[in-house]
């Protein structure tokens, strides 16, 4: 099934129709609660996609030798190694985001995306499928981040990464952890609406 | 002073407009050319035809009987000739079977004479009961001879008679306590007779004064055998239903789903008491009618004794035609009653007013959604949620409306009386009670 | 059998991947992470110092650790610090009783890396006290030569804000005049009491002699503009060098709306330096009475 | 017009002229929208007062906010393809009740943005009026206290001296900016307190009828009492929320308030902070209290309680509006557990 | 029922904890000592001392605990009438987040009687739960769990059991990390194995839990049963061990965390729960049906538990 499918789709799969955010609405914690600003948002992108795709070549590698019964020790321990892994590596080298993003980088072990896309995708399909739908997923998510980490850098703080570009703060109340709610909420309903209104004017046509 | 008897929990004031026709005697209304009797009058099985088209009856003829099921037989009002067994228009279901007959003018009334009743059994009278084709006719419809032999295990031990009218606008039954006291008054000890218990209580609303004092004379509290009790109740709606009834008289409170022999009680409305006594005294069939005709919207309001089966029509030409403005056409009272939407509907039994309502006196304002103001849980008499009944139904869940008493509700409208987005909660109600499942 | 023997050497043998794979990542980022520790404390000292933004920093400039302890055994208590002897000569160990007095004084061999480790610290300190002795870390002073003269010294400290603990270092000089401050770390409300890390109510305490701080107020009024533009560095170094001057024996303009922070802060500052100006005299008297050599 | 005329020539009606609805076919005169009208009646005269305590700013403010949230209602329920209700006035209600907890000195703006968040995010979007489960001005205000903290903590304008009312226009409003009474002691104590306010009868007083800074709701506990008691007289609200709620905060201020305990002053923690309003408007309001008595005498004491709380252990001076937020959603789960008492239970006894 | 026996475990559980450190305290002459005010320190007495000698300021040195080199400087001492209580007034005032050495001298006859004065460790105890009950609320101030959160708050019922299951793993995850962390983790130098670690045990609590619960009370399984599943990827339960790792918290502390933490996670729930039951009836726009409208929903929690925020209690 998979094999028809080019890397271009699987990635814009996990960027648009499946992103991870909008559309299947896993690994909300961090959506809301460090998107303040692009910056968060990305680096935390970064590290998820890193855990996405080294898991989903691991698994998709060794699927043959993982036995169905201890499958799912075996992606928890997986996950668990590479999380341990890009933390260490954003505590040792960048110490100032780490900090902002406090202990969401540890808790990506618990990020249902991950676990879902070694259980669905990556322990059936062959290596370079599951690197492009680790990718296509992280960058979902990553892009996911950055959008609602624009909006609320933009109104929260009159900046978009780090710069200040507004020259006031528009509404405090974005970057307070409360607006993540809000602001997710929106996006979903709006992404929503984009979907209804396409295929309104698909079937117009 | 005796503080007056009453239910505690709910219960709501609306305005009376019982001054129309208060003072008014009742009226003997002259016969129409025509009457449409509906088969199906009252609860159970409705009545199959036993005469044919064309045949030529006399007054009191029995034209209709149940052979199989709960009923009563329906009997011909005047000597007359029938013309169609066909459909009518029906005040609820849109049209029903029914008979129609052309009165023949010419025959004599039947002269109805006393009987002596107190060497009869009680099986004898209930027969009798029967005969006479009674229902309850405060409204129910409910067959008075089945309810009048309760089940053997829950013995009763009082009866009470419902002269509380707390319905605004209907004046019928005060009238009749005024005009008919001594009948009522028999027509309880025949029922006491036949439940073969001794104690009788007739409530009444303390707006009817004069009621209360004739049917206190009537009851002759000074003989040594009085079994009949006269008791005062408060103006409060819904003070005659049967549950609120039995609280407010006897303190004793009818379980929910039950009827209220649960409790050893019998209601019976006072009308019911003198159509017992025309059944069993008189052996006159019921076939004739107090009702109330009120409202802005009629020439002459009127409490009017008309034959069952007149047709609204005719009532309306009889009594100055129709008023402008007039908004809607109510039978019964206004706040359990319904409305109709043609005049060719016919007088049954349990007709107790026909309301002509004008503009002013309904309230017309679309509906708005909830605001949880709660004042229909404090009108609602038997404890119930009322709104979240409507919420429920109005999101397409009716199913699960049971845990908030559909079923209990006995749709006295007190809850859309009150409220202020005037929702239909009655309405909805009803919808809940055709959905949601009723337990056991 | 064979299936749960399969499974459990495979699990085995992934679990032992794992560990070396993690235990590999740590080794390769431990030394990283603590260097990258270390350049992120000195560039918050160089910024006190004024030597911002990659200013070039003198070479006579040179930092000095001195190391606090509670020391307590018996039924008494002693502070005990570790004081450098100067690079690579290892340490003084000076024990001072409750009163000032000196207790004892030992030289301490211990590297200048070493004594950045806590625990190899704690255990020389714990040797050097004797026996019976229980020590507790209670902070850490930096004092700052130039050309072997004192020109700064650098407080750390803690203390309650509006919500939380706000931890802080500040810069003092010889005379104890505050030099500059830097919140490292704070909890506050944001919009509200976080503005405490912004320049305008941080750079308000610069300047400040030990005496104006010790009657330190916090007032409920606008900042005046000009004083504001000078506290954020907008004007030239020279007028807000003037402004300082003016405004030096003032009190502490409090956050709009977040008084509390404003005033948690100004006390918790004059507690750091009260507390530092009072052991640092002890210390000194000490050091002189005993001659000891130390680096600064 | 034409069922009127056919039915006055008295031609044979035919059928479906007249209205056919199901009973009860009576109602009674009460409706959402003389319930919502009297309220803001019941609010108008406060208003005026704050005009003199004030100036003239109050009124404008008060204006902005109104039609700021009529428009919103009326914008949000054309985009959302619902009937529009703006005559009801509960929009007007939440405009007023909006302007009466927010500083009377902040820039108008402020209840615009908060207009949009209360009426639209906090009502329209889930379901429109009846189905919010936050008190919709609250949550503009909650809204505008994260966005704008320094504006809505210190905007409060001083009571103006000889009627003055137009001196407030035109003037930056860091110039003339005070602190509440509340913020006054719990950041300086007692002791500032009663140097600005004074004490004994005279602080009472000048409390209970309005001079001194505050909120506009807050300012005149006179009127606003006279207001609740009209609207307790015409049976729109019930005494259960109001009594239980000053009751709880009476009593806890009393016990806890003080330096020791017992010896708190519960009269002025009634006076002060908004307690007045939020007791007889904001915790009665239909929609987000629970409808049962018992239920409601729970709900008020649970704000009561944490308006003392927040008021002496949290961080913030007024507390009863976080108190009310919090305790809007539990009015559903108090509904569920004080269900009204049936009739009688079924026979074989409750289920 | 089964629900009942529970809670009422654990709440005999907590109760032992709490109760424990109370014993524990010591008695003498002082009976009990708080700061009573910003500069204020009060000592209760068992019996009644000498006037002169209690109120000469001389004859107390106080300091805080870390700082044993600055004395205090003492306003006045002052005796109660009973002379069984001590009010000593400072000149400055007390940082009473921080454990005060008080030493008195021949009070009562006693040559030299030290005692510490902070606030009640109780109070701060119950301060973390309650801070991670309502002020910190795992939900709606730090957004874990969301997941879950969202997936099973519709039915109150579901609500009530997922919550209940949380809080006890929540709790035996947290006191075994605990106890990995302090007595393994740390002394080995293997702290870069946290993640690891915790969440393996949070499998292992899971795993217990179902096995225990499916032999000793099948009935309480199958009404709970399902729930556990949905534990383990849960970020709301590995943040606890977490945070203690972070915090270095002692055991109490660790178990008062874990038991706001769950309770917190419950009460979120079921908040949410009821109120999604009233969403249901409600009309949503159909974009925002389902998720949207439900964020929409936390959002306005959130706000209303920003009045917590700043809380104090002890």
């Amino acid at each position: 099934m998979a094999n028809d499918k080019s890397s271009m789709q699987l990635i814009t799969r996990g960027i648009l129709s499946e992103n991870p955010i909008f559309k299947l609405a896993l690994s909300m914690c961090p959506a809301v609660g460090i998107s303040t600003t692009v910056m968060n948002g990305f680096m935390l992108g970064i590290a998820v996609l890193f855990v996405q795709v080294f898991s989903s070549v691991t698994i998709s590698t060794f699927k043959n030798v993982i036995h169905p019964r201890i499958r799912i020790p075996t992606y928890t321990l997986t996950i668990a190694t590479w999380v341990t892994v890009i933390d260490l590596v954003l505590a040792a080298y960048l110490p100032e985001a780490y900090a902002k993003m406090g202990i969401f980088v540890k808790l990506i072990v618990a990020f249902a995306i991950i676990t879902m896309r070694l259980e669905m995708f990556a322990c059936k399909e062959p290596v370079k499928d599951s690197f492009w739908d680790g990718l296509g997923m992280g960058l979902g998510f990553m892009i996911g981040m950055m959008v609602i980490g624009f909006v609320r850098e933009l109104l929260g703080s009159g900046a978009i990464f780090g710069f200040d570009v507004l020259g006031f703060k528009p509404l405090l109340f974005f970057i307070l952890p409360s607006a993540g709610f809000f602001v997710v909420g929106l996006m979903m309903a709006f992404f929503n609406w984009i979907e209804v209104y396409y295929k309104r004017s698909k079937g117009l046509k | 002073m005796k503080s007056l008897l009453t239910f505690p929990k709910g219960g709501i004031h609306p305005p009376e407009f019982k001054t129309q026709t208060q003072g008014l005697g009742i009226e003997i209304m002259p016969v129409p050319d025509e009457l449409e009797l509906i088969l199906g009058q009252h609860i159970g099985a409705p009545c199959q035809p036993t005469v044919g088209k064309r045949e030529e009856i006399g007054e009191g003829a029995l034209i209709g009987e149940v052979k199989k099921g709960l009923g009563v037989p329906l009997h011909a009002p005047v000597a007359g000739k029938i013309k169609d067994i066909g459909n009518s228009v029906h005040p609820v279901r849109v049209s029903a079977p029914s008979i129609t007959l052309t009165v023949n003018r010419e025959a004599a009334a039947v002269r109805y004479e006393r009987q002596a009743w107190q060497n009869l059994d009680a099986a004898e009278l209930l027969t009798r009961v029967h005969d006479g084709g009674i229902i309850g006719i405060g409204g129910a419809g409910f067959p008075t001879h089945v309810k009048l032999k309760p089940p053997a295990n829950s013995p009763v031990d009082t009866l009470i008679l419902n002269g509380a009218e707390c319905e605004p606008y209907i004046t019928a039954d005060h009238r009749a306590m005024l005009e008919y006291s001594a009948e009522i008054v028999e027509g309880a000890k025949i029922i006491l007779k036949i439940l073969g218990i001794k104690e009788c209580h007739i409530g009444i609303e303390n707006n009817k004064p004069d009621a209360i004092l004739a049917m206190t004379k009537a009851a002759e509290p000074s003989s040594p055998d009085a079994s009949v009790k006269i008791r005062t109740l408060q103006v409060k709606y819904p003070q005659g239903s049967e549950k609120q009834l039995i609280q407010a008289i006897t303190g004793r409170k009818v379980p929910a789903m039950a009827l209220p022999s649960a409790v050893g009680v019998v209601v019976q409305n006072v009308a019911t008491a003198k159509a017992i006594y025309d059944a069993v005294v008189l052996r006159k069939p019921l076939y004739e009618k107090v009702i109330t005709v009120a409202g802005k919207g009629i020439g002459r309001p009127a409490n009017l004794l008309v034959k069952i089966g007149t047709k609204l029509k005719d009532i309306v030409d009889y009594l100055g035609g129709l008023q402008p403005g007039l908004s809607k056409i109510v039978f019964g009272g206004p706040m359990m009653g319904f409305a109709v939407s043609s005049l060719e509907v016919p007088v049954t039994k349990t007709t107790s007013a026909v309301l002509f309502l004008t503009k002013d006196e309904i309230d017309t304002k679309p509906h708005s959604q909830c605001i949880r103001c709660g004042w229909c849980l404090d009108a609602c008499p038997m404890g119930l949620e009322p709104k979240e009944i409507g919420l429920h139904v109005e999101a397409g869940r009716s199913e699960v409306t049971e845990p908030f008493g559909v079923f209990e509700c006995f749709e006295c409208g007190s809850c859309a009386y009150v409220c202020p987005a005037k929702r239909p909660l009655v309405q909805f109600v009803r919808l809940a009670k055709m959905k949601a499942k009723r337990p056991q | 059998m064979k299936n749960i023997i399969t499974i459990v050497i495979r699990l085995t043998v992934s679990c032992l991947l794992a560990a070396s794979i993690m235990g590999l990542c740590f080794i390769f980022t431990s030394n990283a992470k603590k260097h990258n520790e270390h350049v992120q404390e000195q560039r918050v000292i160089y910024d006190l110092l004024g030597y911002k933004n990659g200013a070039k920093i003198p070479d006579s400039l040179a930092l000095h650790e001195v190391y606090r302890y509670v020391i307590s055994g018996g039924d008494r208590q002693s502070i005990g610090y570790l004081v450098p002897q100067g690079h690579g000569k290892g340490f003084f160990f000076v024990n001072i009783d409750l009163n000032g007095g000196l207790l004892a004084s030992k030289t301490v061999a211990l590297g200048d890396t070493e004594a950045l480790d806590p625990k190899t610290r704690d255990k020389a300190i714990e040797q050097a006290a004797g026996p019976g002795y229980t020590v507790k870390f209670a902070d850490q002073t930096i004092v700052v030569t130039n050309n072997g003269k004192r020109i700064a010294y650098l407080l750390g400290g803690k203390f309650q804000g509006f919500k939380t603990f706000v931890n802080v270092m500040l810069a003092v000089d010889p005379e104890f005049t505050i030099l500059g401050l830097a919140v490292l770390e704070h909890e506050e409300d944001p919009g509200l009491g976080a503005e405490i890390v912004q320049d305008y109510f941080k750079n308000q305490f610069k300047g400040k002699a030990f005496e104006a701080l010790k009657t330190i107020e916090v007032v409920k009024a606008p900042i005046p503009t000009e004083y504001l533009e000078a506290l954020n560095g907008r004007v030239s170094e020279e007028a807000s060098g003037k402004l300082r001057e003016q405004y030096k024996d003032k009190a502490i303009y409090a956050l709009t709306g977040a008084t509390i922070s404003s005033k948690a802060v100004a006390e918790g500052v004059k507690g750091i330096v009260t507390k530092f100006a009072y052991r640092l005299n002890v210390l000194d008297k000490i050091l002189q009475e005993q001659q000891l050599a130390v680096s600064f | 017009m034409s069922k009127q005329q056919e039915l006055d020539d008295q031609s044979a009606a035919p059928a479906g002229l007249w209205k056919v609805s199901t009973s009860p076919h009576l109602k009674s005169s009460e409706s959402v929208e003389k319930i919502m009208w009297t309220v803001v009646a019941c609010l108008a005269p406060p208003l005026i007062l704050s005009v003199f305590v004030f100036g003239i700013q109050t009124l404008l403010i008060t204006a902005v906010s109104v039609i700021s949230c009529v428009a919103v209602e009326w914008l949000s329920q054309k985009a959302l393809g619902r009937p529009v209700t703006i005559k009801d006035g509960s929009a007007v209600l939440t405009g007023m009740l909006l302007a009466f907890v927010i500083p009377p000195g902040v820039s108008p703006l402020l209840p615009i943005l908060a207009a949009v968040f209360a009426i639209y995010i906090g009502k329209h979007l889930l379901g429109g009026i009846g189905y919010n489960f936050f008190n919709p001005a609250l949550l503009g205000r909650a809204f505008l206290l994260a966005s704008f903290p320094v504006a809505m903590t210190s905007a409060w304008l001083p009571p103006v001296k000889n009627l003055a009312i137009f001196s407030f226009l035109n003037r930056s409003i860091d110039a003339v900016s005070t602190a509440t009474p509340l913020a006054v002691m719990k950041e300086k104590g007692m002791v500032a307190f009663t140097e600005i306010f004074g004490s004994g009868t005279d602080l009472y007083t000048s409390f209970f009828f309005g001079w001194r800074p505050g909120c506009i709701g807050e300012t005149s506990g006179f009127l606003l009492v006279l207001g609740g008691l009209y609207l307790l007289y015409r049976g729109y609200i019930t005494w259960h929320i109001p009594v239980s709620l000053l009751g709880t905060i009476g009593v806890l201020s009393w016990i806890f308030g003080g330096q020791g305990y017992m010896t708190g002053d519960p009269l002025l923690s009634l006076l002060s902070g908004g307690a007045i309003l939020g007791a007889f408007y904001m915790a009665t309001d239909y929609v987000t209290s629970p409808s049962n008595k018992t239920a409601k005498i729970v709900f008020a004491i649970g704000i009561g309680a944490l308006t003392v709380l927040i008021r002496l252990k949290g961080g913030y001076p007024e507390g009863i509006c976080y108190a009310i937020l919090l305790m809007n959603p539990l009015s559903t789960v108090l509904d569920g557990w004080f269900k009204p008492k049936r009739f009688a239970p079924p026979l074989g006894g409750a289920k | 029922m089964m629900m009942l026996v529970k809670i009422r475990y654990i709440v005999l559980a907590a109760l032992f904890f709490v109760v424990a450190p109370l014993a524990a305290q010591a008695e003498g002459l002082i009976v009990d000592q708080t700061f009573s005010g910003k500069k204020e320190i009060t000592v209760k007495l068992s019996g009644a001392v000498d006037r002169k000698v209690a109120e000469n300021v001389g004859n107390y040195t106080v300091f805080e605990e870390a700082d044993p080199d600055i004395i205090l400087a003492l306003g006045s001492a002052t005796l109660g009438h009973d002379s069984k209580s001590v009010t000593l007034q400072f000149k400055a005032p007390l940082n009473t987040a921080k454990t005060h050495v008080v030493t008195a001298q021949g009070l009562a006859g006693i040559d030299k009687t030290t005692f510490k004065v902070s606030k009640s460790y109780l109070g701060y105890l119950f301060g973390i739960f309650i801070s991670a009950l309502l002020i910190n609320n795992f939900v709606f101030t730090k957004y874990l769990g969301l997941c879950v959160f969202f997936g099973t708050s519709k039915k109150k019922s579901t609500a009530k059991g997922m919550g209940v299951v949380f809080t006890v793993v929540m709790v035996v995850s947290a006191l075994m990390s605990w106890f990995f962390f302090n007595f393994i983790l740390t002394p080995f130098n293997l702290n870069f194995l946290q993640i690891v670690v915790f969440i393996g045990l949070v499998s292992l609590t899971v795993q217990a839990v179902d096995t225990v619960l499916r032999k000793v009370n099948p009935i309480l399984f199958n009404s709970f049963g399902v729930y556990l599943v949905l534990v383990i990827a849960n970020c709301v339960i590995i943040a606890v061990p977490l945070i203690l790792a972070n915090n270095n918290y002692n055991i109490f502390e660790t178990f008062m965390l874990a038991l706001g933490a769950g309770g917190g996670f419950l009460l979120a729930l079921y908040l949410m729960s009821s109120v999604s039951e009233r969403l249901q009836l409600a009309k949503i726009p159909p974009t925002f049906k389902g998720l949207p409208i439900a964020f929409i929903v936390a959002g306005q929690f959130a706000m209303a538990f920003l009045g917590f925020s700043g809380l104090q209690l002890f």
